[in-house]
């Protein structure tokens, strides 16, 4: 076991390769601060600092258009019924050289420009701060809270106090008499959520603005109460400047900041953020779409999918998917009866050349089989070539049998087989989402001649289908394993 | 080990470094790992046995009479009681198990002597059982001793022992509790009971599809439920331990708890390729999520970067903070026609130069994915010694030869050269919430058993492990 | 988002508001910051601190060190943050700015000269479990950014107390001594975070202890926190604090 | 540990039973030594031959599904005799190969009669209209009660589902010791290949459609050494098990 140092930098290179593919958004992804993701008349919106905003139709490929007046900086958004409210600090945080700030929010019945619906409110002051006091009032963040429907705003920046103020749901406007309460110290971008029974405080650590040498970080702390304390896995509070890490640099995505939750649906949820310097997109500021994982009831973010080679297992038993071929044997069998004084040395294991003139030709159903760690069981997946749709905060990727063109693809009567070669038809194409408890969801594109939605399923411990995905059960859920 | 050359294929390098246990670890069915004066022993099948100093390098020697298969080991007070199968599954399944006592399991000792063996359990031929493969549970909560046994032929089986003589209780009756596995054992754990088993079929090598799986009960007779609700009866169970790469057919399920937090679990598998396909015996974390124990990850040599949970900050060198080239690119002054390319992450040789020679400090700080923060853990050379389950790992900052070391005052420096010396020899166990234990082999002039701690957010130092302190766990972090 | 940039900089205020008008949008519209002071502009420090008095002080609840003579901030223009390296703070704390400046405990109302600058020592007791600097320099209306503090307080043990540390947080950077060796630096661009950086195990003698202590801040606020933490990380109990 | 071992591979066990030693003695360090002598094992079972200690002779009364919804009524035909040393060789290739030469019938909608007998190769073997107590149906039971082959064998099964209204979008799911294969209504329905344990649910079917009336449900069960048994039932779209269903054998 000690020969095997020489070799460790050939495993470095190939995880680097591995992971040269994990990159944020794609088409011109730039922001700053960008505001929590909202959908609006069947596309995806953020706003960022300094006015206008990142529209999407797919959640993957982003383009600037957004339409935000006021300028300023890092907005928020929140639905509210069937309207949407902004709010956005009219100062940049120090941008005028003082930390006299403001707080506006204004209402829109829709985020997308084209429409004859389009059209901003007067944008009302809902918070200040007058350049001397322990504040700043820029960075908004709202919560309309689920339990009682009161809208909360946080607001402020490491000037001081992250502050939280009550507004009307109603209005936007801030209620009568409240009181602004001091919640944290040390953040800024702060945004509150709530997620059964605990209000979390997720605010920016770090520093912004400095390209790849930024050190901004997202960091959580959570409390019984909308009002605090919000304390961190330590029990230190946030006023104190407790914060968990939820997100830092990784690789070449260096400074998230600015945090924003979109919750799709039971058991799948993303967070928005955008990194300070993205070294594949020449270090600039972009928008980042990342799984959200819960933790022990603490949100941690997830990873983007990378690129590689795995074996997929069905949470529901452990088993591999695999093709549905014929097991063929290793040389050898029970190794029990050995003298040991003979030299121990590695037996081969079983390659794709040695089995794959055993399968046949056409379409192989796929299965789900004990783990053997055979070439039947091993998946290659990656960004579908010639594919630019992707899906929140993903590219449809492509899963062939490791070192051949089979390809995984979803079939009319909802089940799913391997095709001998990839053709990039959509039901060959397939949307990889990292579920809040850290397994997957699987779903093709499309189901042909179909309008469900359906995902990948073992109805059985050995038999995969396709149908609707149900978080509850462990049917639903998948790993990618590189054993 | 032997060595690989660098054209064998992906596949195989990421697997390769993950071996099962070293010296000849080669044994089949293996009983608990019992620890008994200093060292570690566990019985096979056919008898005898495999002793380690260490936990980690394994060779024969264990003595276990009475032949037969599959046996257990428990130790209840200050004896341990053995309980193995007088037959070896298969033909009639007529089979016996039995029970005996030994107040050591170090043969080379003037008490090893084993008592007089008896039949606690038995199946004829003709019944839904076949009476071997026992699994040994002393329950925590009630001091009452459970025997499961039983393969695929039939049933599982609970009986209750007497735990002061190894005996049947009188009169007690055996309770079915699954069906189609073997190699049952029992654990308990926080208000469940957990039937582990084995699926799949054994002694193939590496065509062998042994697998271990679970389920779990409020009580200790059942019903045994998987992850879908299916009870063990049906052929349920949730998968605990799969084939991984090379190591293959894993089987024969046995739980060990070290300390509030530390659990590893042995088994063997049915072929390590490494080592010429044999049946081995393997040692690996034990995690539990959600309630549900679930095989940890065998550390993987590689570079890391190496995660503090208090705050989520990276150890790193307490060196000058080298900037990369330009500053803000955000979201002023681009016109947005740019084009778009990368640029290139920051290098070891871009800031080595500017790093002391001498010991450099060590401290945690942003991460900011840099080359002081990127370190290389391999297997400690030279170095043949470990602990149950792993060997001593060398830590060095990543491209270079400097060090993690511990220093005699408690607290973690590098220096500038890896020596070897038991300083820089570093133990990682996977802990039960999957995060990880650093602890270093020795702290010099100090007999304490300190692990690596965050003491600040910024601040590491070595301190006693506390499994219910964020300070006390580590990840590692690939790029 | 939150620019720390000093008014020491209009170039680069230029620069960055420039940029965003570039983007096509108004970024700042300064003009229409019209919200009015709601804070005491008549500038003051007694919203933050106390005078210390004769009266044997206790850290608070959770240990922190509540009293100090702070020294008015020294002018040490940067222009960021990110400039402090530890290279870069060694080198700053080495400088000699006033002389027995890594010996002197100082009195109340004590002056120090620094260049062209006198400066004077007040001996305060925070009513924040941290000491913010920010504050104590802008009610004196002394320079807010681009500036050097030194702090030196005096804990008296009952006994000696063997395994302490001292934990500290500060914004941004800065250096730590504990009867006359160091004990802790805090590098870069820092927040103030309780615990944040924590110092190798310390011996507290029996009697008075000297805590001296030099934060560097350009941008952005300023403040710090200190307390003692025992051998399992809870605070040190049965401390007094005095200034003298 | 098990190695599902079978009576009539001799040969086999020999080599196994010698590995076992020698390999013990020198690899695990044990002294050579004699083979200790088992303990007496008291046989505390019924060993008579008797098909209703677990089975039921069918009736002509009205049988459903049980609770979970399983199918325990079948038409069981005698064991066809088949030289297997391992499990591990029934691959998918082995068992369509095996199953249409040791066939009583191609035509898989046919409904045998009990205790008719049929031809399969030189082998007469007759069928057995049962019930089973539990809720699998133990094939090693049933070779053992009528004093046939228990290990090595192929079993025939039939039964013959009766659905009030047609139903879409059925799964049939089986599990099985150790290979099988089902067939609805003439169409394959089911392959379950390898050295397989019986657990419930292993395997499920693509969507079927169960007819309104009469549907014939074919299958047979392969098993070299070891336990031989299997279970079935049929699933909605929602996973849960259907019920309203009444089985018979005609």
């Amino acid at each position: 076991m000690k020969q095997r140092i020489q070799i460790i930098s050939t495993i470095v290179l190939l995880l680097m390769l591995l992971s040269a593919t994990a990159i944020a958004q794609v088409g011109k992804p730039f922001i700053h601060d960008p505001s929590t993701l909202m959908e609006s008349d069947g596309k995806y919106f953020t706003f960022g600092t300094g006015g206008g905003g990142l529209i999407s139709t797919d959640g993957w490929t982003w383009y600037g258009g957004g339409v935000r007046p006021g300028g300023g900086a890092a907005p928020d958004v929140v639905k509210i019924g069937d309207r949407y409210l902004i709010a956005y600090g009219a100062t940049g945080g120090g941008l005028g050289g003082g930390h006299n700030g403001r707080i506006l929010t204004m209402w829109n019945k829709t985020l997308d420009p084209n429409s004859p619906d389009f059209k901003y409110s007067e944008a009302v002051v809902v918070a200040s701060s007058d350049g001397v006091e322990d504040n700043d009032a820029i960075d908004p963040g709202l919560l309309l809270d689920p339990t009682d429907g009161r809208l909360w705003l946080s607001y402020g920046t490491y000037f001081g106090f992250i502050r939280l103020v009550e507004l009307d749901p109603k209005t936007g406007k801030p209620i009568e008499g409240n009181k602004a309460i001091n919640i944290a110290i040390d953040c800024e971008a702060t945004d509150l959520i709530y997620r059964d029974g605990w209000y979390y405080l997720l605010g920016t650590h770090g520093t912004c603005c400095d390209g790849a040498n930024s050190t901004y970080n997202i960091v959580v702390g959570r409390s019984r109460k909308v009002t605090g304390p919000y304390l961190d896995n330590m029990g230190r509070d946030m006023l104190k400047g407790g914060g968990k890490m939820v997100l830092d640099a990784t690789d070449r995505l260096i400074g998230p900041g600015h945090f924003g939750r979109t919750v799709l649906e039971n058991g799948v949820e993303k967070m928005s953020c955008h990194y300070e310097a993205d070294l594949d997109q020449s270090g600039r500021s972009v928008l980042g779409i990342r799984p959200l994982l819960w933790k022990d009831g603490w949100p941690v973010a997830g990873d983007l999918f990378k690129e590689g080679t795995y074996e997929i297992e069905s949470v529901r038993r452990g088993y591999a998917l695999e093709l549905a071929v014929d097991f063929v044997r290793m040389p050898g069998g029970m190794r029990f009866n050995r003298n040991s004084d003979e030299p121990i040395k590695p037996v081969a294991s079983q390659q794709l050349a040695d089995v794959i003139n055993t399968w046949p030709a056409g379409n192989i159903p796929a299965r789900i089989g004990d783990y053997m760690g055979r070439p039947h069981q091993k998946w290659t997946i990656t960004d579908a070539p010639n594919d630019t749709t992707g899906y929140l905060g993903g590219p449809y990727y492509k899963i062939v049998i490791a070192g051949t063109e089979r390809a995984l693809a979803a079939t009319a009567d909802g089940e799913v087989v391997t095709v001998p070669k990839f053709t990039g038809a959509s039901e060959q194409l397939w949307r990889i989402d990292q579920l809040i408890d850290g397994t997957y969801r699987i779903m093709p594109k499309l189901v042909p001649n179909s309008g469900k939605k359906l995902a990948l399923v073992s109805i059985g411990d050995s038999s995969p289908t396709l149908a609707e995905f149900d978080f509850n059960s462990d049917n639903s859920k998948w790993n990618f394993k590189t054993h | 080990m032997k060595r690989i050359t660098i054209t064998t294929l992906l596949a195989v390098l990421m697997t390769q470094a993950v071996i099962a246990q070293v010296g000849k670890p080669f044994i089949h069915d293996p009983s608990t790992i019992v620890e008994c004066e200093g060292k570690y022993y566990t019985f096979g099948t056919g008898g005898g046995g495999l002793i380690s100093e260490d936990g980690w390098t394994w060779y024969g020697g264990g003595v276990r009479p009475g032949g037969g298969a599959a046996p257990d080991a428990i130790k209840i007070g200050n004896r341990y009681l053995v309980v193995y199968g007088a037959t070896g599954g298969g033909g009639n399944h007529k089979g016996a198990i039995l029970t005996m006592w030994n107040n050591t399991l170090d043969p080379t000792s003037p008490n090893f002597k084993y008592s007089e063996p008896v039949v606690v359990a038995t199946s004829d031929g003709y019944e839904e059982n076949d009476a071997i493969d026992p699994g040994l549970l002393l329950d925590p909560t009630t001091g009452r001793l459970w025997m499961s046994y039983g393969t695929y032929f039939g049933f599982i089986r609970v009986v209750e022992l007497d735990p002061k003589t190894g005996k049947r209780v009188a009169g007690n009756k055996p309770v079915d509790v699954a069906a189609t596995c073997e190699a049952s054992t029992l654990v308990y754990r926080d208000g469940w009971y957990y039937l582990l088993a084995t699926h799949g079929s054994c002694c193939d090598g590496a065509n062998s599809t042994y697998n271990v799986v679970v389920g779990r009960s409020k009580k200790v007779t059942g019903p045994y439920l998987d992850n879908v609700g299916r009870d063990m009866m049906e052929g349920g169970g949730k998968m605990v331990a799969v084939t991984r790469g090379g190591l293959i057919g894993p089987g024969h399920f046995g739980h060990m708890i070290l300390e509030k937090g530390v659990e590893k679990m042995s088994i063997h598998y049915e072929a390590d390729l490494e080592q010429a396909g044999r049946s081995v015996l393997a040692i690996l974390p034990l995690v539990w999520k959600d309630g549900w124990p679930v095989a940890g990850e065998k550390f993987k040599e590689g570079t890391y970067e190496i995660e503090s949970v208090r705050r989520g900050y990276a150890l790193e060198l307490a060196v000058d903070m080298a900037r990369m080239a330009g500053g803000m690119r955000g979201f002023g002054g681009q016109a947005s026609n740019e084009p778009v390319k990368p640029v290139a992450a920051q290098e070891l040789a871009d800031v080595s130069k500017d790093w002391p020679t001498g010991n450099i400090a060590a401290r945690i700080g942003d991460y900011m994915f840099r080359p002081h923060q990127k370190w290389t853990i391999t297997d400690a050379p030279n170095d043949t010694t470990g602990y149950l389950g792993g060997p001593y790992y060398k830590i060095v900052i990543a491209g270079t030869e400097r060090s993690l070391a511990a220093t005699a005052d408690g607290e973690v420096v590098t220096v500038p050269t890896f020596t070897g010396a038991p300083e820089q020899l570093w133990r990682i166990d996977q802990l039960t919430d999957g995060t990880y234990r650093i602890m270093p082999k020795v702290v010099p002039a100090s007999g304490k058993k300190l692990a690596l701690v965050s003491s600040g957010d910024s601040t590491p130092t070595l301190a006693e492990f506390d499994f219910n302190s964020d300070n006390s766990k580590w990840n590692f972090r690939m790029p | 988002m939150n620019f720390k940039r000093t008014t020491l900089l209009l170039a680069v205020g230029f620069l960055i508001s420039t940029g965003l008008l570039l983007q096509g949008c108004s970024a700042t519209s300064k003009g229409k910051t019209n919200s009015t002071s709601k804070a005491d502009t008549a500038r003051s420090i007694a919203a933050y601190f106390t005078p210390a008095t004769a009266k044997p002080k206790t850290p608070d609840a959770e240990g922190f060190l509540q009293r100090w003579l702070l020294l008015e901030p020294i002018n040490k223009p940067n222009r960021t943050n990110t400039v402090f390296t530890d290279s870069y703070i060694r080198h700053a704390f080495d400088t000699l700015y006033f002389s027995n400046q890594f010996t002197i405990l100082p009195k109340d109302g004590d002056k120090a000269k620094v260049g062209e600058q006198e400066l004077t020592w007040h001996a305060l007791d925070s009513k924040n479990f941290n000491v913010k600097l920010f504050r104590f320099a802008y009610g004196l209306n002394k320079p807010v950014y681009g500036v050097l503090f030194w702090a030196v307080t005096v804990v008296n043990s009952p006994q000696e107390m063997k395994d302490v540390r001292m934990a500290i947080g500060s914004n941004s950077a800065s250096m730590w001594w504990l009867n006359g060796k160091e004990a802790a630096i805090l590098s870069g661009d820092r927040r103030m975070v309780m615990d944040d950086v924590v110092s190798t195990r310390l011996t507290l003698n029996k009697g008075k202890n000297i805590i001296r202590g030099a934060v560097i801040n350009g941008p952005g606020m300023s403040d710090f926190c200190v307390r003692f933490l025992d051998e399992k990380g809870q605070p040190v109990k049965g401390l007094t604090i005095s200034y003298e | 540990m098990n190695r599902k071992r079978t009576l009539f591979l001799p040969a086999m066990a020999l080599i196994i039973l010698l590995g076992l030693q020698s390999g013990v003695n020198t690899a695990l360090a044990q002294p050579p030594g004699q083979r200790p002598s088992l303990p007496p094992i008291p046989i505390t079972s019924d060993t008579t031959h008797t098909l209703t200690r677990h089975f039921v002779p069918a009736s002509a009364a009205k049988k459903t599904p049980d609770a979970k919804g399983f199918i325990q009524r079948w038409l069981v035909l005698e064991p066809v005799k088949k030289d297997i040393a391992r499990n591990s060789i029934l691959t998918d290739s082995y068992l369509r190969t095996t199953l249409s030469a040791d066939n009583f019938s191609s035509d898989y909608t046919i409904i045998p009669k009990n205790g008719q007998t049929v031809k399969v190769g030189d082998q007469e073997l007759k069928w057995y209209a049962l019930d089973s107590k539990t809720f699998n149906v133990n094939l090693y039971h049933f070779t053992y009660a009528i004093d046939k082959p228990r290990y090595g064998i192929l079993v025939w099964l039939v039964t013959v589902i009766d659905s009030p209204e047609e139903m879409k979008n059925v799964r049939l799911a089986a599990g099985a010791n150790s290979a099988s294969m089902w067939w609805l209504n003439g169409q394959e329905a089911l392959t379950i290949p390898g050295d397989r344990d019986m657990v419930a649910d292993n395997v499920t079917s693509q969507r079927l459609t169960l007819k309104k009336g009469k549907n014939v449900i074919r299958g047979a069960v392969i098993n070299g050494p070891g336990m031989a048994n299997f279970c079935l039932r049929f699933l909605n779209e929602k996973g849960a098990p259907i019920k309203n269903l009444t089985i018979s054998y005609r």
